[in-house]
């Protein structure tokens, strides 16, 4: 009872070591850990039963026993031959891992491409028509590419699901991709250390037929014209990771909350002061660095260049209603 | 040699009585009080490193918040992991035991250079400070690996002491490479006559191996964290993107050292399961040239497979694929070690006492580390795993699994030479049952955490996660309670032990032909070196409980 | 080993190992643990090479960074030499070599029992040593002043551009054109400049100090035919920062 | 190991003569290296012939002036392990941080171009220290 408590991967998420597999890649990631896992369970049961054996069937019976007879002290023979397997075994994983390995790492040509954007302590999803979410969307049964930066330093983008891991490196691009097998929602984690927050660094893989995908995507791309500006404000400040740190119910985060904060007047690390108007909101988005509030680090990246105006106006629309 | 062996003189001094008072212990030059007080600092360390160890696990007892904040969590676990490595794994057997024992094994009066060996103590004791201080004043939250960017970023903790703590790591290293060059110095210019290269005990080529890493390995790490601690204080901008560096060449020069580091951790561990496993079979090792030669082998091999523990951090896949093939290489080596302890058992005269069981424990603890390798060596699996409670338990499997069993066989093994005491068996066997049962109480759990996708320096997780994580808790309070046991037992024994015999297991590598413990200049006469592992010309001695040589053959 | 063990007094009277020396017929100088000078020296300058042998891998992450730089982006080194002043370079390498020659010449000189000889050696290397400092000090000074200076505090001033964009003009480089602008990568030139030359120097501050102190056992007279370890291994440390230097100048100094 | 004579009998005494001729090469090839700089070898060619002189100078200092070409072996073969350390710890490096270096390029050519530094003294010639537009 306790073991099942214990021991269940709930949610019908798949076996008891793995999670579900979920990509085209994983089965041949199961296939290589399970072999590994039964060579390995077949080895050590033969390695510690011999020990064992050994340890009780050769048991000192009194203080000072001798063993009985005189046994080889070595045998060259016999060391090199049981070396042989384990060089052997070896050389089969490597080339189980290797195959599947490589795959991974060569995109088909016809990927849809994804790009994608860390940054403490949240990721962003850009499609190729520009639109940007915070949690993945991608259309099953199509090879998707993944191609990753960072704005900060090093996160990695892990989907259990899809077998699935890669860094995320500050100035440079690194790439992955996907097939996925079955619509559903899958998590996705940041599994390289990025500071306080690493452990929210949450997102969800949510995989759609292709039809529904597309139909996702021509309406979240058009909210801005589809909502009045504070509604589409309040969908981009989730969407772009702003709530991670910025709470909008008054409680301080890695910055400050926004709330009630238009109108303010606010105090900065270097002794200044500005009410929280238009102009300080847009400032703050473009150039965060330049004004920290008191009390707070300059951890914030500049969304220079990934908001457009119109974006941030309706951001601006969401503040003001913060009250 | 023949007739007046080991007279059992307890008027004589002993190291221990030689010179009294606090400052006969901090400015001695005895390689034997240098290993005991080594011994000292890197047992305090394993305790400091194990409370933070706890209140990392119990913070992770719930998936939310349980005793302390994100920030405290961070630091505790970096806290953990520096401790445990730079300051417990890596100088406990060398420096600690292998300061004693080295120049015992070698018949000799002390290493090539005990001023150096001295200095390498306090270069190790300035170290820890400027380490624990800084970390701990200034809350470093980088894990003990010091990544780039992050750890180059000002928004790092709330001081900016990255550099300083790597200051700390770096001295470290310094009292490391001392440690290695005396036993390197020590192994090739003293070894008694007789005893040629393969006559040396293997618990000496281990150090050997292990000394030749810590001397081509540890001065890039020194390098790494110097450019970082440089990186941090004046904006270098070797390893910093925003400044056009680059912060995967960081890893590489971190794994350079840091993988070869590893087998700085398990190799002298393999060299006491050499030793233990005969003397308590009584029976000859088993391929002893293969064991020997396995050492060397290891360590060279280690200094070609740092790059997978790059596998997914952007490395290019050409370098991946040759790093995973490199890395399956080390099996054979290790497979060779395991292979022939199990044939030395092989009709042996196989005496469990605690040395031997935790010999044993180490070969069953050992065998699940090793073989949960091959999961992280094989490419696409890693892609999995990487990162997550797989790798935090296969290395704990290996490095407190191989060499904290190690130590402690290690330390129960020579404890009667140290101190000239015997320890309680009862109570050192209650102690290895608990360490055995709470250590895989904690981390076999994690490998199912892991293999099921949760990610490692998590200080929230999924609900999902918690069953196991609470299981994992529980063992790790289990495993605490039996070191303490198992260390409770040897202070005891230090103190109020029964007198221990010069030979108490009947081993035949030289340190057990002097008196225990032995007086300051370690022998009365040159001792012979014989072949090491020959016990039979050792009997049981009923009236000391130990063994003495068997009596010349009169003519 | 076997002719001390007779010598040891067996009360246990003797402080033991803690006083280090004086079991060899008063030979002040020999390790009680070791057969005679010999076998102290041979130990002593295994235990110096495996200390430079760690040197090597210490300086290595340097070159290695170095290497990489340089192929990635040789253009920041054929622009990042022109700010270096190469008949600067060239005379603190010959001053190099020359305290090397004395270094060689002090062990020859306690090797021969030349006590006078070994002293002026010993001094003549300190000098060189000094003098080294020195035009260092001169470089750096002048790199300061202008702003050539490493990583994020790289901000030369309009003259050292100038000079540079001069030297360009004369085609000094194969790999630039009058046209060229400097490279926004241009201070990581100087942040492995500064890294490798710094590192150096401060070895060779270190170096000083072994010398003064080798100076004052020197006058002493500690050394002899027979005990001139010190001298020996100090001598060694003191090639192997020569060697260094010897590749840092055609790497820094010297790109065409 | 332990037939090592006492250094009246074995230990090397370099005599002057080697000693100021080693010195009179290692000038001689100083001067070498900084005239190869005159002569334009092209880029690659150049770093190869410094680097040979380099090495050369590097080898008489540690054969001659360092004993190890009359000292014991073991000396020598902890150089060479520590040199042939250094090669593979430089080699291996290299070439993985250049078969990923297209990623790096492709990124500072899509990226909006940040400069790495703030901009210098507001003085107009030093504009030509600014990043490429």
């Amino acid at each position: 009872m306790t073991g099942a408590i214990l021991f269940a991967n709930p949610a019908n998420e798949g076996t008891f070591w793995f999670p579900p597999q979920a990509s085209t890649g994983a089965e041949a990631v199961d296939f290589a850990y399970n072999f590994i896992y039964w060579v390995s369970v077949v080895s050590f049961v033969v390695v510690v039963s011999l020990m064992c054996f050994f340890a009780l069937r050769y048991r000192r019976r009194a203080r000072g026993e001798l063993p009985p007879e005189r046994t080889a002290s070595h045998n060259t023979v016999l060391e090199v031959g049981w070396s042989i397997p384990v060089a052997l075994t070896g050389g089969i994983l490597f080339y189980l891992g290797a195959v599947s390995f490589l795959d991974s790492r060569s995109p088909p040509s016809d990927a849809y491409e994804i790009s994608v954007k860390a940054m403490k302590w949240a990721w962003s999803f850009t499609y190729p028509n520009g639109h940007t979410s915070p949690n993945l969307h991608a259309p099953s049964g199509r090879p998707v590419r993944l191609v990753m930066s960072s704005d900060d330093i090093l996160h990695s983008l892990y989907i259990p699901a899809f077998r699935l891991k890669q860094d995320v490196v500050p100035g440079r691009y690194t790439e992955v991709w996907f097939e996925a097998t079955e619509p559903g929602e899958y998590q996705i984690f940041c599994t390289e250390y990025c500071g306080t927050k690493h452990s929210e660094m949450l997102a969800k893989a949510v995989i759609q037929t292709p039809e529904a995908f597309t139909r996702w995507l021509d309406e979240a791309s058009n909210i801005l014209d589809r909502l009045p500006p504070d509604e589409a404000g309040k969908q981009i400040f989730s969407a772009r990771g702003c709530v991670a740190c910025h709470s909008v119910d008054g409680r301080a985060g890695v910055g400050p909350s926004l709330l009630g904060i238009f109108g303010k007047t606010q105090k900065f690390v270097d002794g200044t002061t500005t009410v929280a108007d238009e102009n300080y909101i847009r400032s703050s988005i473009l150039n965060p660095a330049s004004q920290v509030v008191e009390g707070f680090n300059p951890v914030m990246p500049s969304f220079q260049g990934s908001l457009k105006d119109k974006e941030i106006d309706a951001i601006i629309a969401y503040i003001k209603t913060l009250k | 040699m023949t007739a007046t062996t080991m007279p059992m003189d307890t008027s004589e001094p002993t190291y221990l009585t030689q010179a009294r008072g606090a400052l006969s212990w901090l400015l001695t030059l005895d390689h034997k009080r240098i290993g005991i007080m080594y011994l000292v600092v890197t047992s305090a360390s394993l305790f400091l490193g194990g409370v933070f160890a706890l209140l990392v696990r119990t913070e992770l007892l719930t998936p939310g918040e349980t005793i302390m904040t994100h920030d405290t969590y961070n630091r505790m676990f970096t806290l953990h992991g520096a401790v445990m490595v730079f300051l417990f794994i890596i100088p406990a057997i060398p420096a600690a035991i292998g300061n004693f024992v080295l120049p015992l094994m070698l018949g000799v009066k002390d290493v090539a250079f005990p001023r150096l060996n001295l200095a390498s103590f306090y270069v190790w004791v300035l170290g820890a400070l400027v380490l624990v201080a800084s970390m701990y004043m200034s809350a470093i939250d980088t894990g003990w690996t010091f990544y780039a960017p992050y750890s180059t970023s000002k928004a790092v903790g709330s001081a900016t002491s990255v550099g300083t703590s790597a200051m700390g790591a770096f001295i470290l290293g310094f009292s490391s490479i001392f440690t290695a060059i005396n036993f390197i110095a020590t192994i090739n210019k003293m070894r008694p006559l007789g005893m040629s290269w393969f006559k040396m005990p293997l618990f000496l080529w281990a150090l050997y191996a292990t000394a030749i890493i810590q001397v081509l390995a540890t001065p890039v790490l020194a390098i790494t964290l110097l450019l970082l601690a440089i990186e941090r204080a004046f904006g270098l901008g070797i390893f910093n993107p925003a400044l056009g560096g680059d912060p995967v060449l960081f890893q590489h020069f971190f794994w350079f050292y840091s993988h070869p580091a590893v087998y700085i951790m398990i190799l002298p561990a393999m060299g006491i399961i050499s030793e233990v496993v005969s003397v308590f079979s009584r029976k000859h090792i088993f391929g002893y040239k293969f064991i020997a030669l396995s050492s060397l082998a290891i360590a060279f091999l280690g200094f070609l497979v740092w790059g997978h523990h790059m596998f997914v951090s952007g490395q290019s896949p050409l370098m991946s694929i040759i790093f995973s093939a490199l890395t399956f290489t080390v099996s054979v080596p290790s497979a060779i070690k395991v292979f022939n302890w199990l044939a030395t058992m092989y009709k042996g005269s196989i005496w469990l006492a605690t040395p031997m069981i935790y010999a044993l424990a180490f070969i069953f603890l050992f065998a699940i580390g090793g073989l949960t390798g091959m999961f992280l060596g094989t490419l696409n699996v890693d892609v999995h795993l990487h990162d997550t409670y797989f790798v935090v338990a296969h290395f704990h499997y290996v490095m407190v699994g191989g060499t904290l069993m190690a130590l402690l066989s290690g330390l129960y093994y020579w404890w009667p030479k140290f101190f000239g005491r015997m320890y309680s068996e009862a109570g050192a066997r209650v102690g290895a049952v608990l360490v055995f049962i709470g250590f895989n109480g904690t981390f076999f759990p994690q490998f199912i955490l892991g293999s099921r996708g949760m990610p490692r320096r998590y200080y929230a997780y999924l609900p999902q996660y918690q069953g196991l994580h609470m299981l994992s808790t529980v063992g790790a309070f289990i495993l605490g309670i039996g070191l303490a046991t198992a260390f409770g037992v040897l202070v005891y024994a230090a103190f109020r032990g029964r007198r221990a015999p010069a030979n108490p297991w009947g081993a035949n590598t030289i340190e057990w032909q002097t008196a225990s413990p032995p007086p300051s200049y370690n022998f009365h006469d040159q001792p012979e070196a014989g072949d090491p592992y020959d016990f039979e010309g050792w009997v049981y001695d009923a009236g000391t409980d130990g063994y003495v040589k068997k009596p010349a053959v009169v003519a | 080993m076997t002719d001390t063990a007779s010598t040891r007094p067996s009360s246990g009277v003797e402080v033991g190992t803690e006083g280090h020396a004086g079991e060899h017929g008063g030979d002040h100088f020999l390790g009680h643990h070791f057969k005679d000078h010999a076998h102290q020296l041979n130990t002593a300058k295994l235990g110096i090479w495996l200390f430079l042998g760690q040197e090597l891998l210490f300086f290595g992450g340097l070159f290695c960074a170095y290497a990489i730089y340089r192929s990635m982006h040789p253009e920041i080194f054929a622009e990042g030499h022109l700010f270096l002043d190469t008949r600067l370079g060239a005379i603190n390498t010959c001053v190099l070599i020359f305290s090397s020659l004395t270094a060689a010449w002090s062990v020859r000189a306690a090797q021969l029992n030349h006590r006078r000889a070994l002293i002026t050696a010993i001094l003549l290397t300190i000098l060189c040593a000094f003098g080294f400092l020195g035009i260092k000090y001169i470089e750096y000074a002048h790199k300061i002043h202008e702003g050539l200076v490493w990583g994020a505090s790289f901000a030369p001033s309009s003259e050292a551009v100038q000079h540079a964009t001069e030297a360009m003009a004369h085609g000094a480089s194969s790999t630039l054109t009058e046209a060229h602008t400097l490279s926004n990568r241009l201070h990581i030139f100087f942040s492995i400049y500064f890294a490798m030359t710094g590192l150096h120097g401060i070895h060779v501050v270190a170096g000083i100090f072994a010398y003064l102190w080798l100076l004052r056992r020197a006058i002493r007279g500690d050394f002899t035919q027979d005990y001139y370890g010190p001298v020996d291994g100090v001598a060694l440390y003191w090639h192997l920062v020569d060697l260094i230097w010897i590749y840092l100048f055609p790497l820094l100094y010297l790109i065409h | 190991m332990h037939t090592e004579q006492t250094p009246h009998q074995g230990a090397h005494i370099i005599s002057a003569k080697t000693l100021l001729a080693t010195w009179g090469a290692l000038m001689v090839l100083t001067g070498l290296t900084v005239a190869a700089t005159w002569i334009d070898l092209g880029s690659d060619l150049n770093v190869v012939v410094a680097m040979v002189i380099a090495t050369i100078k590097a080898i008489l200092v540690a054969l001659i002036f360092m004993h190890l070409l009359f000292d014991q072996k073991f000396n020598l073969i902890v150089f060479v392990v520590s040199v042939l350390t250094v090669v593979l710890f430089v080699s291996i490096t290299f070439i993985d941080v250049s078969s990923y270096q297209p990623s790096i390029r492709a990124h500072e050519s899509l990226e909006p171009n940040k400069p790495f530094l703030k901009a210098p003294a507001p003085d107009p010639a030093s504009v030509q220290a600014q990043p490429h537009p």
